[in-house]
């Protein structure tokens, strides 16, 4: 194998353009060995090297004075004060997770804890946001319940409360499901930990589990489109080990407390050389690799096979000479794996010894900063014309089949397979806008939450893109918290397509102008491209997650009605904006018209007040408007607070429009009787459109004196019931 | 009062236990590694939720043949107060110092929510700060609560009194809903569900008093 | 010297996973399962190469770990 | 007729469960354990009374449901 001619077949094999190859052959002066070229195609991937992305990501706002780390590192980090800072990010998993729903996505949950406790962060919170095919389609019902089990059976096993995500159907996703996970954090600001290797000389360890034969070309994969015979290249599934994760982080953590470690990174996809690349990169220095010392679990593994490896739960230090015994100890007390299995060096280069003798040599510069870095040509989403979008025929139907159904329904089948609960913080559990996680031992809390709305990034990416983030901003806005960052998992279909390049570029417009005027700065991220299947690509869907922070969690406020006579206010202006809305697509099956305009000045100062009436203590029960518009968030307060509502909206709009409408910038408010008016007064000092809906009682949902007219059981059967009964059907 | 919260590897809940305790008692448990099997006498010992290793081959298997358990055994055969919450149940069983067996769920996945339970024997060490027959609001978060024991047994269970919790619905399929026994003598507790979330009101159910807290009151009180 | 063991739930305690796979046989469309039971199966290599010590060794092994003799049956088979 | 049904992990496969029991047969002070590999047994009561059908349905269901052929191999025996 090393002796191996390299042809353009096996240049092509690589997911290596001729060009690309040309690239590689003058770095090195020569033609590689297959273990160089291997190395070279997982660098330069787009899963690695991000290359048809780079150029559009720098222009994201990734600064505030809270960021102590934006994108670049494992995981970015924030601020939160009192000496401690939070660290998070998103990463998808998508292809293993169509290949082998479980694994892929417990393999999924398993990388993207790593990223985080690798820069000394404890995970306190895991977060899913999937996308699956139309419910009707053959695969999407294995494909959720693997899925499902796979990220509880891997988030449960480690002990990391997984209390939230989103859950989506559409066709788009019928051969490329989207399964991306998120985590956070929680470390000393003083005690954070960086991948950047220092010190010719000093030791490279390895710790984790051993070395076998996983997923050897996972990344190149990953970066590939479907075609229907890739379903065959199942063996490059990985399985995840989460009691060995649960012994990484605290042998990782217990190390972290000495004074041994000067660098560290987890080995994520491309495993040994995408971290020693990664680490020597940000160092400025060489790696002396010797492949013998790896701890492997096959026999008469090669180079090639040891450096392209995606086993899971593995680790590579930079150790501070002299300090070995002691992390040797802490590994070996743990049942861990732990080898010295290199050194830094001044040459600049990655050399790789096996059998005493050099099976590759490579300029670090050559693998990372000479990557490829397209300007892939795009067009614009053409701008669509606005419609008139018809009334339903019968508007109760209507309501009860869009709550009933696979959209709107409670998702409270899958987050009853997560322990939501794990650690005693989580003071808000799945099912409202934001998840709510107690920073242990204080009255401070973080909110949570993952959008994006891809049928609107379809219509209008630009639109879509801001709505993406101003929706996270909102959820997180609801619960009481002040948002102050997020991570990104941009989901595209083929680049080298100039649309979906469009849909790319407008996205990540959308998403800055909307960080920028939120405050609200990018601090990670991931980027998950060729989601297509024979040609056809999934809706743009850049997942947005978001976190906020509330320092007395006691104020937090949640959907769930609370007290009967309360009185139900609207905040924000309703203009009835049904365009691309869940009613139009799901009721009426279209897909027409322009998505709702987001005005981030008023986002802001709509979000901003709300905020403020939690914090004084003047709002308990609030909801924001998304998804099936006015009548789908009354439905929600009413279900989760078992008490109904009557309501009476106005009628210079089209009842459907006012009650199905997304116009954006809008919370619903249950307010105690007797402060009713200040609110609404508070809010028209501030400008912001106001109403007055109707109180909280009775067992039904009422608008208009009867004209909409259901029973809150009814409509609580409906809710709860569309998914189990789902997956249940053959 | 003194308690020893056990540590096993991939002990995952162990935190949550120790802050409980400490919440109700006043006092910081000693967390006691695996391997520190002389560890000080105690009033209380409590073997944590969650997962250990991993749970691979059955749940508690792993743990319940570790060295500590021989002397959690001894202490617990002695009469300290020993109480095992969801994997520590399922550690208990599987070191037969209680009955049955836990085994997969009959809905064969993961179950995460609050249940309701009754309390069936309110004359324990564990149970002598509730009412008896009063109901309880307290999460479960298993994957294997599915208790189960030959009939004769069972009759056994319920004749002496072993049987101090039971869910109010049917959950995990247990053998006549039972989710929490005690041995013979009355000092060992096994329960799925996990008191020890229940004992801060921010965490929910009904006042968090009434719920996990008195369960851990009970064993104060009977420590004195 | 390789063991192969089988672990097997004793009769009459539940087998809630074999049910299922009866269920969703049937919901697949296979007819005449009448009835589907799961167990647990194991290789071990074993050093040992004396039969009867190494039987011995392995009976052990199910009884302190392999098996809950609670609620399952094992057998061991030596190749 | 029965069919016993052995589903294994594939060569190469990390087998958790198994290296779990490796160490743990190791710390109940069971030495000699060179490897442990867990697997799956299924026992289906089929009313096919012939083998060759037999064989081929059970197959199928194996394919279709029983193992997950990414990570896993099967085998059919019948009695
Ligand atoms: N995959 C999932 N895992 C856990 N919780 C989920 C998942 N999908 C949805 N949820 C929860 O269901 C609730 C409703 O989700 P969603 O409709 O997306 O909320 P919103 O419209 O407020 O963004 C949220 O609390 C969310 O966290
Ligand atoms: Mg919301």
């Amino acid at each position: 194998m090393l002796e191996q001619e390299i042809t353009p077949e096996i240049v092509k094999e690589h997911g290596l353009s001729a060009q690309e190859y040309q690239r590689i052959l003058g770095a090195l002066g020569r033609a590689p060995n297959m273990t160089e070229l291997g190395i070279y195609s997982v660098m330069w991937s787009e899963h690695c090297s991000y290359k048809s992305s780079k150029i559009h990501l720098k222009k994201l706002p990734t600064e505030r004075p809270w960021v102590i780390c934006g994108p670049g590192e494992n995981a970015g980090i924030i601020d939160i004060e009192d000496g401690q800072a939070l660290i998070f990010k998103m990463e998808s998993h998508n292809h293993p997770s169509y290949i082998e729903p479980y694994q892929g996505a417990a393999t999924g949950v398993g990388g993207i804890l790593r990223d985080v406790f690798t820069m000394g962060a404890r995970p306190i919170a895991n977060m899913n946001a999937l996308r699956f095919g139309a419910p009707e389609h053959a695969k999407t019902r294995h494909l959720l319940a693997g899925v499902v089990e796979g990220v509880g059976g891997y988030g449960n096993c480690v002990g990391v409360p997984t209390v939230g995500g989103e859950t989506n159907f559409d066709e788009s996703y019928n051969g490329n499901i989207l399964v991306n996970a998120m985590n956070v954090g929680l470390a000393d600001a003083n005690k954070i930990f960086y991948s950047a290797a220092a010190g010719v000389g000093n030791p490279v360890v390895y710790v984790g589990s051993k070395t076998g034969r996983d997923g050897i070309h996972g990344a190149t994969m990953a970066s590939a489109e479907f075609t229907e015979d890739s379903e065959e290249k199942r063996p490059t599934v990985q399985v995840g080990d989460p009691f060995t994760e649960k012994l990484l982080i605290e042998a990782c953590l217990e190390l972290m407390d000495t004074d041994a470690i000067i660098a560290i990174q987890d080995m994520g996809a491309a495993g040994l050389t995408s971290s020693s690349v990664e680490m020597a990169s940000k160092g400025g220095v060489g790696f002396l690799l010797d492949l013998d010392k790896v701890p492997q679990r096959e026999e008469n593994m090669l180079p090639y096979e040891m450096c392209l490896s995606e086993s899971q739960e593995r680790m590579l230090m930079v150790l501070k000479p002299g300090h070995e015994a002691e992390a040797e100890a802490i590994f070996r007390k743990w049942e861990l794996d732990f080898a010295v299995i290199g050194e830094i060096t001044d040459s600049g280069h990655l050399e790789l010894q096996f059998g005493g003798e050099i099976v590759g040599d490579m300029p670090i510069n050559s693998l990372v900063d000479d990557a490829p870095e397209y300007d892939r040509p795009h067009v614009p989403t053409p701008k669509r014309q606005a419609v008139e979008v018809a009334a339903p025929d019968d508007i109760n139907q209507a309501i009860l089949d869009l709550i009933g159904g696979p959209h709107l329904c409670s998702r409270r089948w899958i987050w009853e397979q997560y322990d939501h609960m794990v650690m005693a913080d989580t003071i808000q559990r799945p099912g409202g806008d934001a998840a709510v996680v107690r920073i242990h031992g204080t009255e401070k809390a973080i909110a949570i939450s993952t959008d994006v709305t891809p049928r609107y990034c379809y219509a209008d990416p630009f639109e879509g893109g801001k709505q993406a983030v101003a929706e996270t901003w909102r959820n997180v806005t609801a619960v009481g918290a002040l948002p102050l960052a997020i991570t990104n998992c941009l989901n595209f279909g083929n680049p080298e397509r100039p649309e979906i390049m469009g849909q790319l570029v407008g996205c990540l417009q959308g998403i800055s102008e909307a960080c920028e005027a939120l405050d609200y700065p990018v601090i990670s991220g991931n980027v998950s491209l060729y989601n297509e299947t024979n040609g056809t690509a999934i809706l743009p869907t850049p997942a947005i997650g978001g976190v906020g922070l509330m320092k007395d969690s006691s104020k937090m406020a949640t959907v769930p009605f609370k007290r009967d006579g309360d009185v139900i206010i609207l905040l924000g202006e309703t203009k009835g904006e049904l365009g691309v809305s869940l009613y139009q697509k799901q009721i009426l099956g279209l897909d027409e018209g322009c998505p709702p305009s987001i005005d981030l000045t008023t986002e802001r100062r709509n979000g901003d007040f709300v905020r403020a009436l939690i914090e004084n203590g003047q709002v308990d029960t609030c909801h924001d408007l998304s998804d099936g518009g006015l009548i789908a968030a009354l439905a929600d307060m009413a279900i989760s607070g078992k008490m109904g509502a009557v309501i009476t909206v106005g009628d210079l709009i089209p009842l459907h429009a006012v009650l199905f409408g997304e116009d954006q910038a809008r919370y619903l408010l249950a307010v105690d009787a007797s402060l009713a008016e200040t609110v609404i007064n508070e809010a028209m000092d501030a400008g912001i459109p106001v109403a007055k809906l109707g109180t909280v009682g009775g067992d039904k949902i009422t608008v208009n004196d009867g004209v909409v007219n259901i029973a809150l059981d009814d409509l609580t059967k409906a809710h709860e019931g569309w998914m189990p009964n789902y997956m249940t059907a053959e | 009062m003194k308690s020893a919260v056990i540590v096993f590897p991939g002990s995952n809940c162990d935190r949550d236990m120790a802050v409980a305790i400490e919440k109700v008692t006043g006092v910081k448990p000693t967390m006691v590694w695996h391997q520190e099997y002389d560890f000080d006498p105690v009033d209380f010992i409590a073997l944590p939720g969650g997962f250990s290793y991993g749970d691979y081959l059955r749940c508690g298997a792993m743990s319940a043949r570790s060295h500590i358990m021989g002397e959690v055994a001894k202490r617990a055969k002695a009469g300290v107060p020993t109480l095992g919450v969801c994997n520590g149940f399922q550690v208990l069983a599987e070191a037969g110092l209680l009955p049955g067996a836990l085994m997969r769920n009959a809905g064969l996945k993961f179950v995460c929510r609050d249940v309701s339970l009754k309390v069936v024997n309110a004359d324990t060490r564990f149970t002598s700060g509730y009412d008896g027959g009063q109901e309880i609001t307290v999460p479960v978060a298993h994957h294997d609560g599915n208790y189960f024991a030959d009939s004769d047994t069972i009759s056994a269970l319920e004749d002496g009194g072993q049987v101090a919790f039971r869910y109010t619905e049917d959950i995990n399929g247990s053998c006549n809903g039972i989710a929490g026994v005690t041995n013979k003598a009355g000092n060992i507790l096994g329960m799925m569900p996990h008191p020890e979330r229940m004992v801060d009101p921010a965490l929910g159910g009904f006042d968090g008093i009434h719920d996990g807290r008195a369960l851990f009151e009970s064993v104060l009180a009977g420590i004195g | 010297m390789k063991a192969r063991i089988h672990v097997t739930l004793k009769n009459g305690v539940l087998d809630p996973q074999g049910k299922a796979i009866e269920l969703a046989l049937g919901n697949l469309g296979f007819d005449g399962v009448n009835s589907a039971r799961q167990g647990k199966y194991f290789e071990l290599d074993l050093a040992e190469t004396n039969r009867e010590k190494a039987l011995s060794v392995v009976e052990d092994m199910c009884k302190k770990l392999i098996a809950n003799t609670v609620i399952e049956n094992y057998s061991v088979e030596l190749e």
